[in-house]
Order: structure tokens, then C-alpha cells, then sequence
């Protein structure tokens, strides 16, 4: 008898738990998860230029090895296809993040280009990176 | 054969058994009864185990310091259903 | 002395003479009439059995229907932070899991034999 | 020399515990977006994790049983089990994300993609706990990761803003409830259970007696500090290069940069050398825990000083524990993120592990004169109630910030 009542108490909390889950991955985009997801993306597009900035220069002067340097690049474009995706595939809600996504998108297709560009010359993205940074700042 | 898990964590008049004490000659000679619902002892009803303070009180206080001896009385045995492997557990159990 | 099943015997670790483990009290037994104690069981079935419940019948499940160990108290030499037996291990009948595991498994692999110091 | 090589183990747990692959990318972007004012959290960690490890490693030399069989004992089976569910899943989760980390460092060095290296390192750790001694290993690791002493010194050469040192407050365009994410996460990761039951088995299979007290302790407060400093090596080199450019670390690779812009190729070799070793210590470490938690739990023979077909069960969990992992990574599920699930079970088991350590090493059945004084039991006390705090808080404020987004 304790057993079974145990049991239906367990499985009553793991139903609430998935549901309520459930609920927060179904529930409509409104304009704040729109902004979160914004502002990720571009810290996201932001970071990998820095770091392969920051490599690229490495490399130039002999600090890092050839085989590190390429996989850093690896994964900083892993990173930015990434963000990116994450960013298009949702549908902006209202007006306002229409403008927001207006804003961004141009600048995380640049980051694309920029980015093969910045690893033989580190400072080819700088002020992408500025106008990335500024992005995450009005809107946080 | 009577097992231990055929008595301890029963209950008795006066509370539940919570462990059982023998002597040399392996004699069962008494049982250690609870009043409270949680059974586990965490050593704090030997002499052996002292402190921490805080940690102790709050064992004690879950225990609610009514712990009695009894003497043992093999009446105490009754044969609960034990699970056995499936094919005689359904019978046990149904 | 006086000792506790519950508290000295029942989920201590079974040490043979060499200090190698055997099993873990599992649950003890006693003689007919319920006056005195007879035996130490380990296993997986014997813990299932203290269990009880949906839990239990699992955890006896997977023993795969192996009876517990009966270990006779009498082989019982000393009982502190671990039960230490008089005999070696080699004495009492091997776990079930074990020595399938060791005949299907592990003693297929080379180098099972190997001692490490 | 012998007495200097007698304190690997230690050196080898506290690398396990501090500088496993989870904790050198989080405790990275710690310092990346929060400088040095957590600090204070790894000097918590490192007394917390030295006092219950003295604690523990006390009553394994004295009772020459290991930690785990205790909890069983003190416990019950019932509540010892749901502590075991929760060790286990830690422990193959930070194995898998261990394998994952040696992969990746030899992705660094030889740029080919780390999935490739998975089977490979998985093999060779396999092999390692099948035929090298305990000894060995202990040593060969433990050793190897002190390469990582290269970050301390790169700290002072590239000069992180030391004031926050003393700041228990997260900088100007961070939030509180992130800030105690990371804090949570810093600090269980300084207290994983794995490392006291790593270190108590080690203990065992080293033989230690009464006698060996003093080793022991010597192995805790040489080890731990040491395997903290190593850390604050990673928090600070990340807080020097990255904190100024306002950007986060999540890939090893930006990990171990800093060591690089310090001190060229040598620098960064010798730090994924020592990730290497840290990494392959932690995956030796975690793998060879699920085998010693399952069999200590059940009571079965165990350990590495016996032969392997005396103790075919254990060494069945060890090697099903390893394939698990490599099945787990082989998903392509980011090894990184993974421990960051970890945090969840911590929440379950750091409580249930210490607090049965805390009753015996005052019980005199055991220790007889060795028991707590005043020091251990006061300490012992605050940290299980800081540990309490830590897991009841770890869960909601995992959802409030959306992962220490």
C-alpha cells in the first residue's frame, strides 16, 4: 500500500515536471525570449571573431602551433554557424524584434565572410566586432 | 528459517523494532524499540559515538529519544511475505 | 560481548581471513524456534528480500534466481568496522555473478591472471 | 624520493577533482566574464574538500575500510541506494566528458577532429586500468599534470586585475543570480564525492594502515591546495586575456590560449600536456570510482591489487562504465556541456556522501583515539550546512538563469 501511494506521488512529480517543461519549450515567442535569443547570438558571433582574432595574431608571431590554430578556427566557425541557426529559425513575434532581427541579421551574415578573412589577417573584423558588441549593450 | 528482515522494522507493543541484541553464545536477548517512525539509528544509541554536537541533537531529536529494551521474545518472528524469484512471488503477492 | 544485528552485522562489509571481501550482510538468520542466531546471508537475493516491495523483487530479479550465500555464524572470527571470517574465500562457494562473469567474460581476457604487486 | 612519489595519489585526486575538462572550461569562463572575484569560492572549496578528505582519508587508514562502504553501513541500503544512483550517474557523466576532454586536447595537437580520437583514448584508458599498476598510473599523472604549474607563473606575466581578489560581487554588466550559478558550480566541483571515494579506494589499494596517517594527511593538504592553485591558474590566465575583450570561453581551445600568448608554443604545450594528463587522471579517476562505488555498495571483491578474475564484477562495471561513455560521446553531444548536468545529482549525493563520513570520524568504535576534535567537527558542520545550502539552491537558480546563460 505505502509502496503504491509512493509510487503515484512519484509519478504525479515527474508528470507536473514534464509538463511544465513542456509548456515553457511550447509556449509562443514572446518579445523577451526574442531578445534573449538575439542577444546570444551575437555574443556568439562576437566571441568567435575575438578569439580568432586573437589566434590568428598568435599564429603570426609563432606563439601557437599550425594544428591548434586550425582547429581554434574550426570551432569558432562551429560556433557562429551555430548561433546563427539558432537566431533564423525563430520567427520574430511583433514589430519590434522585426526591427531587432533587422539589425542583426545583416551583421551576423558579414560575421560569416569576416571570419575566414580574419584568419590570415587578424584585424580585418574589428569594427564588426565593435557594432557586434554594441548590439549585445542597447539591448541587454 | 526466520531472517532478520522478518522483524526488524516491525512493529511490537510500545514502538518498532529497530535492531536486536545478541550475546556470545549468539542468544538472542533483546530488542531496541522505537517510538518514532524513522528507525535508523546512525550509531547514537552506543557510548562509542559522540558529536558533533548539532548533528547529534538533531539525530536524537528525530528519534525523540524514546528509545525502550525489551526483552527478546521469538513471538517477535512472524513470516512476512518475502519476494521471491517471479513464479512464486506472484503467489506471495496476489 | 553483546553486539546488534542491525546496527553490527546487517550492511557491514564480510572480510576473509586476508582481509579479501566476500559479500555484505545482507540479512542474518536464525534458528527455528527464533532464539539464536545461525547464519550471515549475502547477495543480491537476500537484499532484495530486505527491501521488499516492487523494489525488492527487482533487485532479487537480478540476481537471476541465485539463492543467497549462507555464511554459518561459527566461521564468524572477529567483528569491528568489517565481519572478518577464520577460513579464505576460496573455502566458501563463489558468487554466482561472479564466476559467470569470470568464466564468460573477465577470464577471457588476457592478462586476468596477472597479480598487480 | 620514494616518500616524495608516496604523494601522487593526492596530487592525482585533486587534479582530478579541480582540473577535470568541466571545471578547466568553466572555471575559465568564470574568470572570462567574471574576473577574479570568485576567488573566494575556490579557497572555500579547497578547505571544504581538505577537511572532509582528511576526515575520510582518517578513517580508511584506521578502519581500512573505504568510504563508500561506510555510507551502505551508516545509511541503509534503501537511502544508500538513491546515493549510489546519483554517484554512479555523476561519475560515468564525467566520464564521458574526461574522454571526451583527452580527445580534444589531442585534437589541439594534432588538428584532427577529437570524435576520431574517442575509441582510441578509450581503449588505451581501459588498457591502462587493466594492466598498469595503481602505483603507476598514480604516478605517470599525477605528475604529468603538474605541467600545469605554467599557468601560475603565465598569470604574473600577463597580469589579470588582482584587486577583484578581495570582491565577493559580480562586476559591473553581470547579475547576481549568474554569479551564484557559477559560484555553486565552482564549488561542487571542488567537492565531487568521486574524489573522496578515488582517494579512500586509492588508500585502500595502497594498503595504508594506521601508521600511514600522517601520509595521508600530507596527501590532502599537498594535493588539494595544489589541484585549487592549479585552477586559479585557469580562472586568472582567462580573467587577464578575455575579461577586457568582454568575451565568454566555452571551447578548450580558448582555454588554454592564454598560455600561448604568455609564452609562446613551449607555454601551450605544456599546458595541454597537463590538460592531457589532468583529463586521462580524471577519466582513470571516474571510471575506476564506478566500479569502486557498484562493487563497495554490493560488498563485492574490488580493486586493482587483486587479480582481475578475483574481481570480475568490478572489472565488468569499470569496462561497461567505459563503453557507456564512449557510447554517450559518440552521439555528439558536447563533452563540455555535459558536465554541467552533473550539477543536478551533486545536489542529491554531496549531502548523502559527507554526512555519514561526519558521523564516523566521531565515532570511537572506529577511530578509537583518532576521532574529530573541536577543528574537524566545527568545520564539518558549517560545510554540511554550506553543501545543503549549495544543493537545495543549485536547481531553481539552474532554471532562473537558464544555465548560468
Amino acid at each position: 500500500m505505502r509502496a503504491k501511494w509512493w509510487g503515484a506521488t512519484a509519478l504525479s512529480v515527474v508528470a507536473l515536471a514534464w509538463g511544465g517543461a513542456g509548456y515553457l519549450i511550447t509556449k509562443p515567442v514572446d518579445f523577451h525570449d526574442y531578445r534573449v535569443a538575439a542577444v546570444s547570438a551575437a555574443e556568439t558571433a562576437h566571441d568567435a571573431l575575438t578569439t580568432t582574432a586573437l589566434v590568428a595574431e598568435a599564429l603570426e608571431k609563432g606563439q601557437v602551433m599550425t594544428p591548434y590554430g586550425k582547429s581554434a578556427f574550426d570551432d569558432a566557425r562551429k560556433a557562429l554557424a551555430g548561433g546563427a541557426k539558432k537566431f533564423t529559425a525563430i520567427e520574430p513575434p511583433d514589430e519590434r524584434c522585426e526591427r531587432m532581427h533587422d539589425e542583426l541579421a545583416p551583421l551576423l551574415q558579414q560575421a560569416d565572410a569576416a571570419l575566414t578573412r580574419t584568419e590570415t589577417e587578424p584585424h580585418a573584423a574589428d569594427q564588426l566586432s565593435d557594432a557586434l558588441e554594441r548590439f549585445v549593450e542597447q539591448h541587454t | 528459517m526466520p531472517r532478520a528482515s522478518d522483524f526488524l522494522g516491525k512493529r511490537v507493543a510500545g514502538g518498532r523494532i529497530v535492531d536486536v541484541a545478541f550475546d556470545e553464545n549468539q542468544r538472542l536477548t533483546e530488542a531496541i524499540v522505537v517510538r518514532g517512525p524513522w528507525g535508523r539509528l546512525l550509531g547514537y544509541e552506543r557510548e562509542q559515538v559522540r558529536g558533533p554536537w548539532l548533528i547529534e541533537t538533531l539525530a536524537r531529536w528525530i528519534l525523540r529519544r524514546e528509545t525502550i529494551v525489551v526483552p527478546w521474545d521469538p513471538s517477535f518472528v512472524t513470516p512476512d511475505p518475502r519476494p521471491e524469484p517471479p513464479t512464486s512471488a506472484r503467489e506471495a503477492s496476489g | 560481548m553483546r553486539l546488534l544485528i542491525g546496527f553490527d552485522l546487517l550492511d557491514r562489509q564480510i572480510v576473509d581471513r586476508d582481509g579479501v571481501p566476500v559479500g555484505k550482510v545482507d540479512d542474518v538468520e536464525l534458528s527455528e524456534d527464533a532464539r539464536t542466531l545461525t547464519a550471515l546471508l549475502t547477495g543480491q537475493s537476500a537484499l532484495g528480500g530486505r527491501f521488499g516491495g516492487v523494489l525488492g523483487r527487482w533487485i532479487t530479479a537480478a540476481a537471476g534466481g541465485a539463492e543467497p550465500r549462507r555464511i554459518p555464524y561459527d566461521l564468524v572470527a572477529k567483528v569491528d568496522s568489517a565481519v572478518h571470517l577464520a577460513i579464505k574465500r576460496e573455502l566458501l562457494a563463489p558468487p554466482a555473478l561472479e564466476k559467470w562473469l569470470d568464466d564468460h567474460l573477465i577470464g577471457r581476457i588476457p592478462g586476468a591472471d596477472n597479480a598487480e604487486s | 624520493m620514494k616518500r616524495l612519489l608516496a604523494v601522487t595519489l593526492g596530487i592525482l585526486t585533486a587534479i582530478g577533482g579541480f582540473v577535470d575538462i568541466g571545471d578547466i572550461v568553466s572555471t575559465s569562463e568564470a574568470g572570462a566574464r567574471f574576473g577574479l572575484s570568485h576567488t573566494w569560492v575556490l579557497l572555500v572549496g579547497i578547505v571544504g574538500i581538505c577537511v572532509y578528505a582528511e576526515m575520510a582519508g582518517r578513517v580508511t587508514a584506521v578502519s581500512k575500510r573505504p568510504v563508500y562502504d561506510l555510507i551502505r553501513e551508516r545509511l541503509g541500503p534503501r537511502v544508500a541506494l538513491v546515493n549510489l544512483l546519483g554517484a554512479y550517474a555523476i561519475t560515468l557523466l564525467t566520464l564521458a566528458a574526461e574522454i571526451g576532454g583527452v580527445a580534444l586536447a589531442l585534437q589541439l595537437l594534432s588538428g584532427a577532429p577529437y570524435l576520431l580520437w574517442v575509441p582510441a583514448v578509450a581503449l588505451v584508458l581501459w588498457l591502462a586500468l587493466w594492466r598498469v599498476k595503481f602505483s603507476t598510473l598514480e604516478r605517470i599523472f599525477g605528475l604529468a599534470g603538474l605541467s600545469l604549474v605554467v599557468l601560475l607563473i603565465a598569470t604574473f606575466k600577463l597580469g589579470p586585475d588582482f584587486t577583484q581578489m578581495t570582491k565577493i560581487a559580480p562586476p559591473p554588466g553581470e547579475n547576481w543570480p549568474t554569479y551564484f550559478f557559477v559560484a555553486i558550480a565552482l564549488f561542487a566541483s571542488a567537492m565531487t564525492p568521486y574524489e573522496v571515494f578515488f582517494f579512500t579506494s586509492g588508500g585502500v589499494e595502497e594498503r595504508w594502515t594506521p601508521r600511514d596517517l600522517t601520509l595521508s594527511r600530507v596527501n590532502v593538504f599537498l594535493g588539494f591546495p595544489l589541484g585549487g592553485l592549479l585552477a586559479f591558474g585557469f580562472l586568472a590566465t582567462s580573467a587577464a586575456v578575455y575579461e577586457p575583450l568582454g568575451m565568454r570561453v566555452d571551447t578548450l581551445g580558448q582555454a588554454v590560449l592564454p598560455a600561448g600568448l604568455a609564452f609562446g608554443q613551449v607555454g601551450l604545450g605544456l599546458v595541454i600536456l597537463g590538460v592531457f594528463a589532468a583529463t586521462f587522471g580524471a577519466a582513470m579517476e571516474t571510471s575506476l570510482s564506478a566500479g569502486y562505488t557498484v562493487a563497495q555498495y554490493f560488498g563485492w571483491s574490488w580493486g586493482k591489487y587483486l587479480r582481475p578474475r578475483q574481481a570480475a564484477r568490478f572489472h565488468t562495471v569499470v569496462l561497461v562504465s567505459i563503453l557507456l561513455a564512449v557510447a554517450a560521446l559518440l552521439t555528439t553531444i558536447d563533452p563540455v556541456q555535459l558536465t554541467e548536468y552533473m550539477l543536478i545529482f551533486s545536489a542529491i549525493v554531496l549531502p548523502l556522501t559527507y554526512l555519514p563520513i561526519l558521523v564516523i570520524a566521531n565515532d570511537r568504535g572506529y577511530l578509537g583515539d583518532k576521532v574529530n576534535g573541536r577543528l574537524a567537527n566545527t568545520l564539518g558542520v558549517i560545510y554540511l550546512f554550506v553543501i545543503l545550502a549549495a544543493a537545495v539552491a543549485a536547481v531553481p537558480i539552474m532554471i532562473l538563469t537558464g544555465m548560468g546563460g
